[in-house]
């Protein structure tokens, strides 16, 4: 597969490392009330689903950049790639 | 029809006249006791249990293609019980005990060949882990051996003993461990199931769950509403698109495994064999191809098909370990998708809806694990409760800090 | 034998004379033929064995679809079975033996199972071999797995080398046929960057094998003009003998060149094969079409053939396939080869066209093909003297490459056959016969036209390309699938699929084409289904009763041909598995004879053993003993050191750590434990406060490399305002520990700074110089228990800084010690290490859990709170010694409690670490134990069930050596 | 230089930097160029701009390099740069790039992480298509390309006089350097 690094341009997926669904960004606060709940649906459950998925790829043999890739899971077509960072960002992560 | 040596030689004489279909071709009816969606490997023999062992009547299996089109037809018909942890080896050792007893019990020969596995071992902490592992087997009542680098040697001469960047210091064997004919495993449970009043409904796709207050009612289908007091999914690769009809999210993740057979060679490697420094591992089909594979793709997919990196990788990890068969040719690869579970091991387990049953998360071990898989979830469906040697394949298991972790890597499927 | 079938023409080169021997006779070919051209010249047909019956076989093709004239290639290391005789190239010294026959291929020993074929029909064993159950191991499966196979290996390591590489361009043509020659011209005329690739050692596709011509040259003449244009244009890259094997995603395409196939033995330095990756903006599938047989009685004997490939043996290759040939064909294309025949003076037995209710019901000869029946339109029959007959059944095109993405072939009535369907591969155009356009004129346009579009698609401007005239006659077939008879008619040659298993398939319900092809084996040969996928296909729907798109269609996955796992491993193989990482005493320690161990991809110094020591144990406890007594040093450069900075670094490292953090002032170390967000622990190790917002981590060897991608995940997806900066400096600094009471005097000698306890104490830190001015850093930190510093120098001086440090310790008698010893140590001081930290484990179980902050939310805190991992009766690390303590222990036993049963329900854990302590004269080990920490001084069996011994052991605190800790504060 | 009396060893543990010359191709071990890394300390992007402009340290954009004296630099990741000096001059080189950046930037020290061969003659693409990915068929001086040799992470900074500079993690230089040499060998 080629992933569009958005810096670095096409790149050979084999230069990345797979982590898994893009949700993985979003890991709730350990202190707040029903963390347990919280922790085991943010660790353990996954939408896996047939079609589009967002998923994180770090570019272990290239930039270090976690990028969240859009890519279908049936045909593996890739339609979107981003930074990971600025994703996070967007979601209101920040320290 | 009851086959046999000797019927083989009468149709053989009269032109083969005499065989009929191993399975009928049923019209659903509207409703069954038992609904059990996919038809491979898990689901038929789920049904043939149910129906010999448990004694249930009106079951319905569902699958959505052609019998055994899933896993069960494109895996690397490994058998072992070769085991870690407590929660996987009973059941492992379970499943392995009803190979052996397989062929003559539904009468259909699935060619289980016991010629033994030896997992490699290259450094000290991998040979402490083995004989931990070792030991755990015998401790459930399995078997299994200790071999040093020698007694490797005299078993495989031509493994690259004397120019390896990581040196062989012994294997773990399995002499029980084997192999058997993948698809003569669903097609003898098919036709033990049918033979037993079973309906095996092929191109009958579930699309939809009829639940109402918390109970199934029958599931949608491409030729209908069915039916069923109960239903047991057992789709493994498909696993979380069916559970979201039932509005389940589940702790797994559809990977791709990819597998290759080599060109026909005249005999050379008589069992299965394991790679511990590569992703590679290896046994001979009767036919004379080396069956061979290595790690999953490594991301998310439902295509069937994997790429070009994985291909290299098992390559390599083969001309490490015999760097004989660099002139044996590659013939066909093919793609399977995995249910990636969250440890790694499975799940039999009851769902929050009633009368609705989850049977998937197979990773690997989706093969071998076939007649007790369907066993355990045969008496699970039939009495209510798990089979003694599958209580740990819980759904809460994850809640609880109850992980059944093999490989020690965490909630990362790809690494499992 | 002279090349008594050799006639005129052909594209060889009668100039030069190549010998080579089949089965140890010696024949003579010419440069350019195949060793099939080349035996066939010598009137030789007979060149396999089938797999299930032995049948005798000779070539049906003339190219890569052919499923019967395999054979040995080659002798000794450089064997290689199954190679296709229709394209292995002649070479002059070439020896080949024939396969899967004894003794003999004229005389053939299980030539018997054709007799007894009734017996072994489709699926016969599913339903015998059954008893006694133990029987199949034993008695039937040998029988079976010796029968079994084609060719054999040498079982010697393939003394070849392959390479592997990478291309990139914006088309890549497949195949260089008419219309391949058609796409590159006009795309390489556009200036895009294009790659033309062609399996054959001649390019020019069935330009090379017709007699029609184009644009007023012969096929032969036209393609080399086309070269030589071709080859002109600095932007097209011409590769011959070279496969493309698969379509894999986003463009990437795999290919093989043979480059040394057609040498004996490739140059010096030079690889057999290369596997090629080509990154193609856009290809072109212009990988022509394979004719079909068509199935009747006996129709697999030698002689029998493809039309289209007799027809290349005699205009190609100057080969007659026969003296007298008949012809059977369901359309025009295989009047051609009559025509051809003809007009090159040979006898035309026959020419038998289904189309006018003709058909050939039979044939004989033993070896090879003597006569065939020919029934007539009014039923009569006759026999007809023929040593060859060409067949023509139809054309498939090449679609293959369309449906490794799984996309499925359509049904094309008017050639009738499958041509591509949707689903193929984004960005691969089929043009040409591959397309289903069977004529040459056909071929040239749409070959012209797939490349305008792709150009088109990357927004180059098609260059034009002017059509030459070429032949266009309409593909005239009524399809004839099979004659119907009581014989076997063979359907896929090689496995031995006929018509009859076909229908008992049928009869017994294996309908689905999946069914079909696993119960009978149908298209699982080495040619994959090219001979018999798509007749069997219509002999199923003949069955059924419906059409053949209604039945089903049948796809094909990678490779296209089948590849050399050599050509797929490249270099990586052997040695070369995987890179080597030497650390920087390296070269000191092998001058040392150092024994090496792999650890990843390191190479570490495992221990030093020194004149008269015979025996590892010797070397290990020496080096324990001396540095417990004096001092020793070992290079634990291998570590992982992460250079974390930033104003928030120690926010993130409370986080990222299960203990707190952020409190540590500068110039101390500590001790951290980091866990999986699962609450497992994932790591250990030290981090150090060099200043304000400086920290250098370290990390476990085996885990530097993930450890660092956790952390990225951290600062960029959890955290991503975060004032964080991390790089790894693990290759930066060679480190070592210098450990033993004299650890300090001796690091005095080197250390340009006070390091005394006052000015240096246990677990301080510092950026310091050493030998009189090196920057270095020093870390008073101990994994042994003894007094001991771990000190950094940049790499290139760590060579230098080891014989500094050796001599410095002269006069404490200080040693170097490796790997073993440093294990000794850490498990005498009851350290956690690999076996211990073996991703199952939380902090709880190794002693740990009061590590585990739960004032802060860090990574795995609140996971590691589950009931199942804080469980009172868990696992618990502990010590373990024998109670004689002349009994060793042995790493994986097991514990049950004495008087117990050796089962399951009394497994209470296992020894994770042993080693022999010197210093306590006994082996100790380190183990999880349920409930652990509450059975101190309790005594169990250890059992180890592989080698049915068993130690009776006492249950001891984990720290054997100074569990006070004085000595590492002295 | 420091005065103190340790000698250091080349990446391939020799004492001299080790050249080979194979066909057409020239491989040698370069060991006179200091490394440090620098990265952007959290929202101080301007003030390191500023500081590199004054100091006449070029940062360039994703994927290149920039060569200058006695500053030259290469792209390693979003808002990291690798710096380089002469050894000469700058062995000590994160000293004298503190005074520069400040708190505005982190900077360590890489020169000994990397070992560094410079690979020059001519048809040098067909070289590298044995060895990785990079198109170098298109690549420009001045280019900072990340890829992988034989499982090995590598930067090629293709230069501007055509010749190319691999840099790969030091402790596995030797194998790095078996399979350049392995391929040279294949290919001329």
């Amino acid at each position: 597969m080629i992933i569009n690094h958005p810096l670095l341009g096409p790149r050979d997926a084999q230069e990345f490392v797979y982590l898994g669904d893009a949700r993985l960004i979003g890991r709730p606060d350990g202190m707040d009330e029903g963390a347990a709940q919280a922790f085991h649906d943010h660790v353990f459950l996954r939408d896996n689903p047939a079609g589009e998925h967002r998923e994180l790829w770090f570019h272990e043999q290239g930039d270090r950049s976690w990028l969240v890739v859009t890519r279908n899971t049936v045909t593996h077509e890739i339609t979107k790639v981003e930074l990971a960072r600025d994703v996070a960002r967007a979601l209101g992560r920040s320290k | 029809m009851r086959y046999s040596g000797l019927r083989v030689i009468r149709e053989a004489l009269t032109g083969h006249r005499g065989w009929t279909p191993v399975w009928r071709d049923p019209a659903p009816q509207a409703s069954y006791d038992y609904v059990i969606v996919g038809g491979g490997g898990h689901g038929l023999a789920t049904a043939y249990y149910l129906a010999k062992e448990f004694r249930q009547a009106r079951i319905a299996v569902l699958e959505k293609g052609y019998l055994g089109g899933g896993n069960v037809g494109r895996n690397t018909t490994i058998i072992r019980s070769n085991y870690l942890l407590d929660g996987n080896e009973p059941f492992y050792e379970f499943s392995m005990k009803l190979w052996e007893g397989m062929e003559q019990d539904f009468n259909y020969n699935a060619m289980v060949s016991q010629r033994g596995i030896i997992n490699l071992f290259h450094t000290d902490a991998a040979r402490d882990a083995a004989t931990r592992r070792g030991n755990a087997m015998i401790l459930h009542g399995a078997d299994a051996d200790i071999l040093d680098r020698e007694q490797v040697r005299a078993m495989y001469p031509f493994l690259n003993f004397d120019n390896a960047r990581f040196p062989i210091k012994g294997a773990l064997m399995q002499r029980r461990g084997g192999t058997a004919r993948h698809d003569a495993v669903a097609w003898g449970y098919a036709r033990g199931a049918d033979l037993r009043g079973v309906d095996l409904i092929q191109n009958c796709e579930v699309t939809g769950m009829r639940i109402e207050a918390g109970r199934i009612l029958g599931v949608e289908t491409t030729r209908g509403f069915i039916g069923a007091k109960k239903v047991g999914v057992a789709v493994a690769g498909s696993s979380s698109r069916v559970m979201a009809h039932a509005g389940m999210r589940l702790p797994i993740e559809s990977h791709v495994l990819q597998a290759f057979v080599s060109e026909g060679l005249k005999p050379l490697i008589d069992g299965v064999m394991t790679f511990g420094a590569g992703h590679f591992y290896v046994s001979q089909s009767d036919k004379g191809g080396l069956v061979f594979g290595g790690d999953i793709d490594g991301y998310n997919s439902y295509a069937q098909r994997g790429n070009l990196p994985v291909i290299e990788d098992v390559a390599e990890g083969g001309m490490a370990l015999m760097p004989m068969i660099g002139r044996a040719r590659l013939l066909r690869t093919w793609g399977g998708v995995m249910d990636m579970s969250m440890d790694g091991s499975p799940i039999i387990d009851k769902t929050h809806v009633e009368g609705l049953y989850f049977n998937g998360g197979w990773c690997y071990g989706g093969f071998k694990a076939t007649p007790a898989s369907g066993w355990c979830f045969a008496h699970l469906l039939a009495t209510d409760r798990p089979h003694e040697t599958g209580t740990a394949f819980r759904f809460d298991r994850f809640m609880r800090g109850l992980a059944i972790d093999e490989k020690g890597q965490g909630p990362t499927p790809n690494l499992h | 034998m002279s090349q008594s079938n050799r006639i005129p023409g052909g594209l060889i080169d009668r100039s030069g004379t190549l010998s080579f021997t089949f089965d140890g006779r010696s024949y003579q070919g010419h440069p350019g033929d195949t060793l099939a051209s080349g035996l066939l010249a010598n009137g030789v047909r007979l060149m396999g064995r089938s797999f299930k019956y032995h049948r005798p076989r000779g070539p049906i093709s003339a190219g890569s679809d052919e499923p019967n004239a395999l054979v040995e290639l080659r002798t000794g290391a450089r064997q290689e079975p199954n190679t296709r005789a229709t394209v292995a190239e002649l070479f002059d010294g070439l020896s080949a033996q024939s396969q899967n026959r004894w003794p003999s291929l004229a005389f053939d020993a299980l030539a018997i199972n054709d007799r007894l074929s009734p017996f072994f029909a489709a699926g016969f064993y599913y339903k015998t071999f059954m008893w006694p159950a133990a029987f199949w191991e034993k008695v039937y499966e040998p029988i079976i797995r010796r029968a079994a196979g084609l060719g054999s290996l040498s079982r010697l390591p393939d003394p070849d080398v392959y390479d592997k590489g990478f291309l990139h361009c914006d088309i890549l043509v497949i195949g260089a046929g008419p219309s391949g020659l058609a796409a590159a011209l006009t795309a390489g005329r556009s200036g895009a960057r294009v790659i033309l690739a062609d399996e054959d050692f001649r390019m020019g596709g069935r330009l090379t094998a017709e007699t029609q011509g184009v644009g007023g040259l012969s096929g032969a003449d036209w393609t080399a003009q086309a070269l030589a244009e071709l080859s002109g244009l600095p932007n097209v890259r011409l590769m011959t003998r070279t496969t493309v094997v698969g379509a894999f995603d986003h463009g990437i395409y795999g290919a093989v060149e043979r480059v040394s196939d057609h040498v004996p033995v490739p140059a010096e330095g030079k690889p057999r094969q290369i596997l090629w990756r080509i990154y193609a903006r856009r290809a072109i599938l212009a990988a022509g079409a394979t004719e079909r047989m068509i199935a009747f009685e006996d129709n697999d004997r030698p002689g029998i053939m493809l039309a289209g490939a007799v027809r290349a043996y005699a205009n190609r290759w100057g080969v007659a396939a026969g003296r007298r040939v008949a012809v059977f064909t369901n359309n025009d294309d295989g009047l051609r080869t009559a025509a051809d025949l003809r007009a090159k003076g040979l006898e035309i037995a026959a020419v038998i066209d289904s189309r006018k209710g003709e058909e050939v019901t039979g044939s004989a000869g033993r070896l090879g093909l003597r006569s065939i029946k020919v029934r007539d339109g009014s039923g009569r029959t006759r026999t007809v003297e023929c040593d060859a007959l060409a067949v023509s059944g139809g054309w498939n095109p090449n679609l293959h490459l369309t449906s490794h993405h799984r996309g499925r072939p359509v049904w094309d009535e008017a050639i009738a056959a499958f041509v591509p369907g949707p689903g193929g591969p984004a960005g691969l155009l089929p043009a040409g016969a591959a397309a289903g356009h069977l004529t040459t004129h056909g071929a040239l346009k749409t070959g012209a036209k797939a490349a305008a579009a792709a150009l088109a698609d990357l927004g180059h401007k098609a260059a034009a390309f002017d059509l030459p005239e070429a032949e266009d006659a309409p593909v005239s077939i009524t399809p004839k699938w099979h004659v119907p008879g009581k014989g076997r008619a063979w359907v896929d040659p090689q496995n031995d699929v006929t018509v009859k298993d076909v229908k008992l398939a049928h009869q017994e319900g294996f309908r689905s084409v999946e069914h079909l092809k696993r119960y009978t084996t149908l298209g699982m040969a080495t040619d994959q289904g090219k001979a018999g996928n798509v007749l069997g296909l219509a002999v199923m729907a003949e069955m059924t009763g419906q059409s053949i798109p209604e039945t089903g269609t049948t796809i094909y996955r990678p490779p296209y041909t089948p590849v050399a796992m050599g050509a797929l491993a490249g270099r990586s193989r052997e040695k070369d598995f995987k890179p080597t990482r030497l650390t920087p005493s390296h070269k000191w320690a092998a001058e040392q004879g150092a024994v090496f161990v792999e650890v990843g991809m390191w190479l570490r110094a495992q221990w030093f053993p020194k004149p008269g020591e015979t025996h590892w144990r010797q070397s290990v406890d020496r080096e324990v003993l001396a540095t417990r007594a004096s001092a020793g040093i070992c290079d634990v450069t291998t570590l992982g050191k992460i250079d974390i900075q930033g104003k928030d670094a120690g926010a993130f490292l409370n986080r990222v750590y299960a203990n707190t953090f952020a409190t540590l002032p500068v110039g101390k170390v500590r001790y951290g434990l980091m866990l999986r967000e699962d609450g497992i622990v994932m790591d250990d190790g030290t981090t150090a406060r060099l200043a304000e917002d400086e920290w250098v981590m370290t990390t476990t060897t085996a885990n530097a490399v993930p450890v660092f991608r956790h952390l990225e995940f951290c600062r960029q997806c959890l955290w991503p305002d975060m004032d964080v900066q991390l790089i790894s400096t693990t290759e930066a600094w060679a480190q070592f520990s210098v450990a033993g009471p004299n650890a300090r005097r001796l690091l005095e000698k080197v250390v340009d700074q006070d390091i005394s306890d006052a000015a240096f104490p246990y677990m301080a830190c510092a950026n310091i110089t050493v030998c009189g001015g090196l920057r270095a850093r020093l870390f008073r930190i101990s994994f042994s228990g003894e007094l001991a510093y771990e000190i950094a120098v940049p790499t290139r001086y760590g060579d230098a800084m080891i014989r500094a440090l050796m001599k410095a310790g002269e006069e404490f008698d200080a040693v170097a010690y490796g790997t073993e010893a440093l294990g000794v140590m850490r498990v005498e001081k009851g350290h956690v290490a690999g076996n211990e930290l073996n991703g199952q484990s939380t902090a709880l179980n190794m002693g740990l859990g009061k590590m585990v902050s739960k004032k802060k939310d860090a990574i795995g805190m609140v996971l590691s709170q589950r009931e199942g991992m804080v469980a009172k009766d868990g696992l618990r690390l502990v010590g373990v010694k024998p109670v004689d303590p002349s009994q060793p222990l042995t790493a994986g036993s097991h514990f049950i409690a004495m008087g117990k049963p050796a089962t399951a329900a009394h497994d209470d854990g296992w020894l994770t670490s042993v080693v022999y302590s010197p210093h306590l004269g006994h082996s100790i080990a380190l183990g999880y134990l349920k409930d652990g920490s509450a059975r101190m001084g309790e005594r169990l069996r250890t059992v180890n069930l592989l080698k049915k011994t068993e130690v009776e052991v006492e249950i001891v605190s984990p720290h054997f050596i100074d569990p006070e800790g004085e000595r590492l504060r002295a | 230089m420091p005065e103190h009396s340790l000698k250091p060893l080349t990446p391939l543990g020799h004492e001299s930097p080790e050249t080979v010359t194979l066909g057409p191709v020239t491989i040698a071990e370069v060991v006179d160029i200091a490394l440090a890394s620098l990265a952007v300390r959290a929202g101080r992007g301007g003030d390191v701009a500023t500081a590199a402009r004054k100091a006449g340290i070029a940062l360039p954009p994703p994927g290149h390099a920039a060569a200058g004296d006695p500053w030259s630099a290469f792209w390693m990741g979003p808002e990291m740069w690798m710096i380089t000096a002469p050894c000469s001059t700058h062995e000590d080189i994160v000293a004298a790039l503190k005074p520069i950046f400040g708190d505005a930037a982190s900077l360590t020290e890489q020169t000994d992480a990397w070992a560094r061969f410079r690979v020059t003659g001519r048809d040098l693409p067909r070289l590298f298509e044995r060895l990785c990915g990079a198109d170098l068929d298109r690549a420009s001086g001045g280019q900072a390309i990340r890829t992988t040799i034989e499982h090995l992470g590598a930067f090629l900074l293709v230069r501007e006089d055509g010749a190319i500079d691999v840099l790969s993690a030091r402790s596995s230089a030797a194998s790095l350097h078996h399979a350049i040499i392995a391929a040279a060998k294949s290919v001329f």
